[in-house]
């Protein structure tokens, strides 16, 4: 697809078939661990936060991740693979019940539902973190991207740590 | 406990591991600490604002709800109900005009005293409660409070000192320099289950040795390096304690050649996320730890309560309360809320400090016969010390923990 | 067991929480009360109609096997093969002409008799087993059985006297009130883990108090309350009982003042769901609990046994098998399954129930030291009682437990 | 989409598209406690159900949720919203695997598979319950409706309770 | 749809449509325990390997489950049928994020992310395994089939027995 | 321990089920089995080919390192910091020129010695270690290291004897049959956490007489059963032991009658995968148990050591390190690779022993009051046996357990 209008002009099933492309290459990026691709799904400037559902609906502004621009999710990854330090980790990103809540401007805004499921050394695989990816996407150099993304948990409690992008 | 248990010979140099993970010593902790004569950090009085806010939290394995009363003073009590022990609390922040346990609605006022049981006097003259059933008797277990510039502690014990004298005029002044008396302004919670003994918490904070060298982000940064001046202040028991530092530049120096976490050229791509701004005296960076559950961050302009839950022997959960002034203008908040990515679950820097107590907890589970070595600057500990080479704030601590806990 | 533990002087109106929690309580009630010599539901014959039909299930920690025998007989066994232990059956519900277990297939007849033991004389003349193993001596662990009117109860003892004796004549009524002698259908089944101790589920149900207050449905449709026509019946040690009540109108009056939770307005959309017949005399809700792991249900016109299956000290499973008569006609069956719209995981009136259990637990588990007051109708309980405004059933429970527990 | 026609005419690709829309409309409306649409989904008599696969595959009709009408539905939701006592809790919805099996008349047999996670104060989320919806599907008012809903979950064993419609 | 050339010759977005049946009816089938209708969903010969993401990464070639033609398929339907001793189960299977990778001659290189669950009697359903479907799709007959499907999983450990095919 | 604990009166030819449930004797197998004087298995050499290589596992409960080191020794130290017990190694296999912990970083030579404490001095003639401490005195806990062909074992006790003589010359010919000085090739890992005691395990190695029943799969094939050649041997100790048999053919006979899972017809439509070729001599299965934690495994071209780890009583991992030879062609290979369908979480003969041995837990988990019954063959054992259809090596590996354990 091409820019923005036809994007915009998009009927709805082919909008959808986009965003399933969109968000299955998004968790595979993150699945296969390639951050230095990541920070491509978003605009300059953006917006992603990952938000304890607690403070999201109680209008709290605290995020447990904040990015607002590129720079800001460059540093995550070279947070992820320079300065952090921390024990190897696998995570698993399921996504579905991707949907359409309408039109804000030239930004499609869209909801989806997830869960991430952790696998630590000599441990099973254990259910992580569960919510919903609340996001607003815009055509741009003719791919989409998200232009703000907020990833809203439900267990106010992280198993230990959250360290790689949901 | 087992007969086995007996501290080594070399005293707070050495800390036995089944401190960590022997389910009694947990057993006794909740009896001998946390609901013995210690003041426990529970709220910030800006959570509960008005008369019938309330907020749930733990006191070690307790849940315990903070109330605020009619009369604007706090109440606490233990999220049991008198009848037949529901914990009627459900939520971690809500309002209520009185308290109604939900099997059997027996009915508690603000300050916890019971005021109503349905059916009391019976049904068509039949059952009921018995005549000498005295309301009176029944309410639910209320702690004592102590509130100091917003912050609110609670005690099961009412042989606890003040909180003024408890906590000791080296660390009230620092307690002080926080939380000043100007109101509050909650800006978001944020919690982490780890997979460690409590105890490894304390030990994290009371440790400014390791900032220097675990913390890449810190140390490259020059937000904490031992090279930079240090202050180190420990109550006379030796069970609070406060760790200063000032923001030092991004440089090798002799002084921190040992320092291999050191990257000289790192830079960070969204700087807006570290821009602080001078807000305290001296210090850029106050961590002070108040015995028993107890964290108070401020970190260049990102402040928080750390409050420690004990999850049985083998975890805890660090409850965070991130804050700022209700004078912040819309700069300042943003800012708070910035450096924010330093801290919690994904902080930049804490991520190394949940990742390692965990890591610590996995090598000392099985390792009862052993013990840690915790010799820097040792063997003693002083009140008050100039640099951050040192264990002496861990040592302080188990000597208070061993007279507390008998070992 | 700790030393520590003794009850409260004020006996069976006080209830210390440990007994709720602590693991040598738990430990104890296994061996003293589901191995000792009490009758334990184990399945309706309806569910094992023909020779070589079996069911899973538990008394207690242990898993059994109910085996429809070939003359029409009932064998209970131990889930354990004689060789090495084996769990030989992971069916709920199967079919088998004899009991082979995998690992060796040892073979056991329909009543547990070791029938075949492979290589039993060895291979060429080499190997097998010793000349004086007597097949008779290598059964599987048979129980006790019991049945009455079409329910199934086996016991670990030999001891225990007969079950009519067992269950006492005024509860052996109510027994039958509902266990007929018609042939039992059943209709389906239900499980659920709740996070309590098993003890809360009796506690609950014996508690015809509750009912008139926590179910806003109950109380709201006048399906269940105190202001109505209530009666209870207590065996004369006190470990069995029956709530009886009948239904009354949806209104507000002098008598149900105390109970908030009544809506005079609530109503239902598909008012199908809830349209009960008249269908037993007199009550139109009737609960049996039997001990130590029975609950009969008679709520209007859904019907089932629940039963009890503990899983440690902090948690209980809830088995649901729901039945009607053989002679049931499409109507009331179809009755009987939209009415269990109340019971169940989903119950409308049952979710109440688990959820209360799961807050008790919560604020129990931490407070050994403290105890739950029953006082209500009490200190005493009484065999045969004409409202239900009382909790003397939990007290009487408390008093045949303390004798078996020997607290 | 229009009517019944329309619906009985789409080509088997524009179907799924219209499912995987419904489906995740339905979740979506689920997941955001918005038990108040949650009847709209449902024809006007409709079957929704939910069963433990161990009474599905015997044929014992016992349901642990039964609804036989709209006013079935909504009665649920007053006990969400008003008479039921329990804990507060959320409830995550993943749903994959949506298979068309065929038309029955004029309603569209579909199948799915669902993993449910739930969380609870002060807890992390956990696995609650998985399964299958069992559908049948039909247009009505220009939009797709349920008018039989029955989920199948594998675990007869419940993790106390089931207070949320899946 | 038809044959090699039709399939070749599919738009993106058909595309996905049809390996979101595809993925669909195989973890249905499964789910369903139709497992002798299972190896249909392959080509002959064929590669179906199950393998922990250690021995992936590190390139050591042993799976934990190989078979490499329709005859190792039917021999694992028969353990499960005949010859294997083991307890009863219920594996549930969701799978996410299908994205194509692109065209490798006639075949289409495909990857979709899992969670599997597992039931077992009276207990609760868990976290059985995530991971990754990596598969190589052709058309034949006029159907999809997979030439190659490698399920690489995150956790090395197992918990205890891996039964059912994924 | 539960002074109850008392072996029934007939000595090893019953196991009490509580060996497997008590956490008391878990404990006290760790520390007198697996920190004891015994030979653990911990690594192949080709895992750590170079110097630096290391591999990351576990002796019992305790998590260990396996190093290359520079000599092209190895070495193997406890997974934990001398300084405050971190568990620094997270990866399976991994490289490093030394090993640093990641907390403080006290860094450590390939030998396990300590040689750098970063601040050892301090800062500014501030701070820092005591004068008298020397590193000498803070290096990882080593432990006593053997190799024989390729193999590394590793053992906490230096009382230990000699490998070779911890072995015995019989075991020791069986162990060199398999690993006979060729350099070894990994082929890749594989790993089970089964729900059952570890010991569950060992029995079922040690116990021909399942193999020839519960394995349709292999008795169908005659891959392995007792009507074929058989050959046991046992140490004079009684805890290590080798079962050979060789491959007959899938024919019933008078001799297998009692095998009821023998299917005649049952085929392989894909027949590549189960295509043997003659390796070793005479004897086409031979799998060998070692004391305390390894199973060797020949069956047909399949190798692979099996490493038991303890997690707690109720459940142990199996870790599998499947292997061939450095002078095996790529057809070898492959027929190694495809015969691996046999063995693992989903192996054609392995499912069913991880299954039954999980139905033995839960049968045994309840059943403290009860014994596994060992007659087979019984009631002695002999070092050397000709057949199949015996239960003595589990008796032999339980007299020695006994004398270990002092039960
Ligand atoms: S338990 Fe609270 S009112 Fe009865
Ligand atoms: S354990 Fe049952 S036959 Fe051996
Ligand atoms: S714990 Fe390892 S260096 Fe401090
Ligand atoms: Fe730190
Ligand atoms: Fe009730
Ligand atoms: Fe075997």
């Amino acid at each position: 697809m091409r820019g923005a209008e036809t994007f915009r002009a998009l009927p709805p099933r082919e909008l959808r078939l986009e965003l399933e492309a969109l968000y299955a290459d998004y968790t595979g990026c993150l699945d296969e661990e390639r951050f230095e691709d990541w920070p491509a799904f978003f605009t300059e400037p953006c917006l992603y936060k990952i938000v304890p559902r607690d403070n999201f609906e109680r209008g709290l502004p605290l995020a447990t991740w904040l990015c607002e621009s590129q720079g800001y999710l460059l540093d995550r990854v070279t947070g992820i693979r320079k300065t952090s330090v921390y024990a190897p980790r696998r995570i698993r990103r399921i996504v579905s019940g991707i949907r359409i809540i309408g039109w804000n401007g030239d930004a499609l805004e869209t909801r989806a539902s997830f869960a991430a499921f952790e696998t630590l050394i000599d441990e099973l695989t254990r259910v992580f973190i569960v919510g919903e990816h609340r996001d607003r996407i815009v055509a741009a150099d003719g791919v989409l991207k998200f232009r703000e993304k907020v990833i809203v948990f439900d267990s106010l409690l992280v198993p230990n740590s959250l360290i790689y992008p949901l | 406990m087992r007969n086995s248990r007996q501290w080594p010979e070399r005293g707070v140099s050495r800390i036995p591991f089944w401190v960590y993970s022997d389910p009694e010593i947990y057993a006794r902790e909740q009896e001998r600490i946390f609901q013995g004569a210690s003041w426990n950090y529970v709220a910030l009085e800006a959570e509960i604002p008005h008369p019938g806010d309330y907020k749930r939290t733990y006191i070690g394995d307790k849940s315990v709800v903070v109330i605020r009363a009619g009369d604007g003073g706090v109440t606490v009590v233990e999220n049991r109900c008198a009848h037949r022990g529901l914990q009627f609390c459900q939520l971690h922040l809500g309002h209520a005009d009185e308290i109604m346990c939900p099997y059997h609605q027996w009915t508690y006022d603000l300050t916890g005293a019971l005021i109503g049981v349905p059916f009391r006097r019976g049904v068509k003259q039949q059952g009921g409660m018995p005549a000498d059933f005295s309301l009176a008797e029944h309410g639910l277990r209320r702690l004592k409070v102590a509130r100091r510039n917003g912050v609110v502690f609670a005690s099961f014990s009412d042989a606890v000192e003040s909180f003024e004298e408890y906590l000791t005029p080296p660390i009230l002044e620092l307690f002080d320099r926080v939380f000043d008396g100007r109101g509050l302004k909650v800006l978001g919670y944020s919690r982490q289950l780890t997979p460690g003994n409590w105890k490894l918490m304390f030990e994290n904070i009371k440790d400014p040795y390791h900032a220097s060298i675990l913390h890449v982000f810190l140390v490259s940064f020059g937000l904490n390096r031992v090279d930079q001046p240090n202050r180190v202040v420990i109550d006379r028991l030796g069970r609070h304690a406060s760790t200063m530092t000032s923001r030092g530049e991004q440089k090798r120096t002799e002084d921190n050649a040992d320092i291999r976490s050191l990257i000289e050229d790192l830079t960070l791509a969204g700087p807006a996320m570290l821009d602080p701004v001078r807000e305290f005296p001296q210090y850029t960076v106050c961590m002070t730890t108040v015995w028993p559950n107890l964290i108070i961050q401020q970190q260049s302009n990102t402040l928080a309560t750390r409050q420690i839950i004990t999850k049985g022997p083998g975890s805890f959960e660090l409850a965070w309360t991130f804050f700022g002034y209700d004078d912040d203008d819309e700069a300042m908040t943003q800012r708070r809320l910035r450096q924010a990515n330093l801290m919690g679950p994904s902080g930049y820097v804490s991520i190394d400090d949940s990742e390692v107590m965990a890591l610590a907890q996995q090598g000392i589970a099985h390792a009862s016969e052993a013990s840690a070595v915790v010799e820097l600057d040792g063997p003693g500990w002083r009140e008050e010390q100039a640099h951050g080479v040192t264990e002496s704030e861990i040592r302080a601590f188990y000597d208070y923990y061993r007279t507390v806990m008998d070992l």
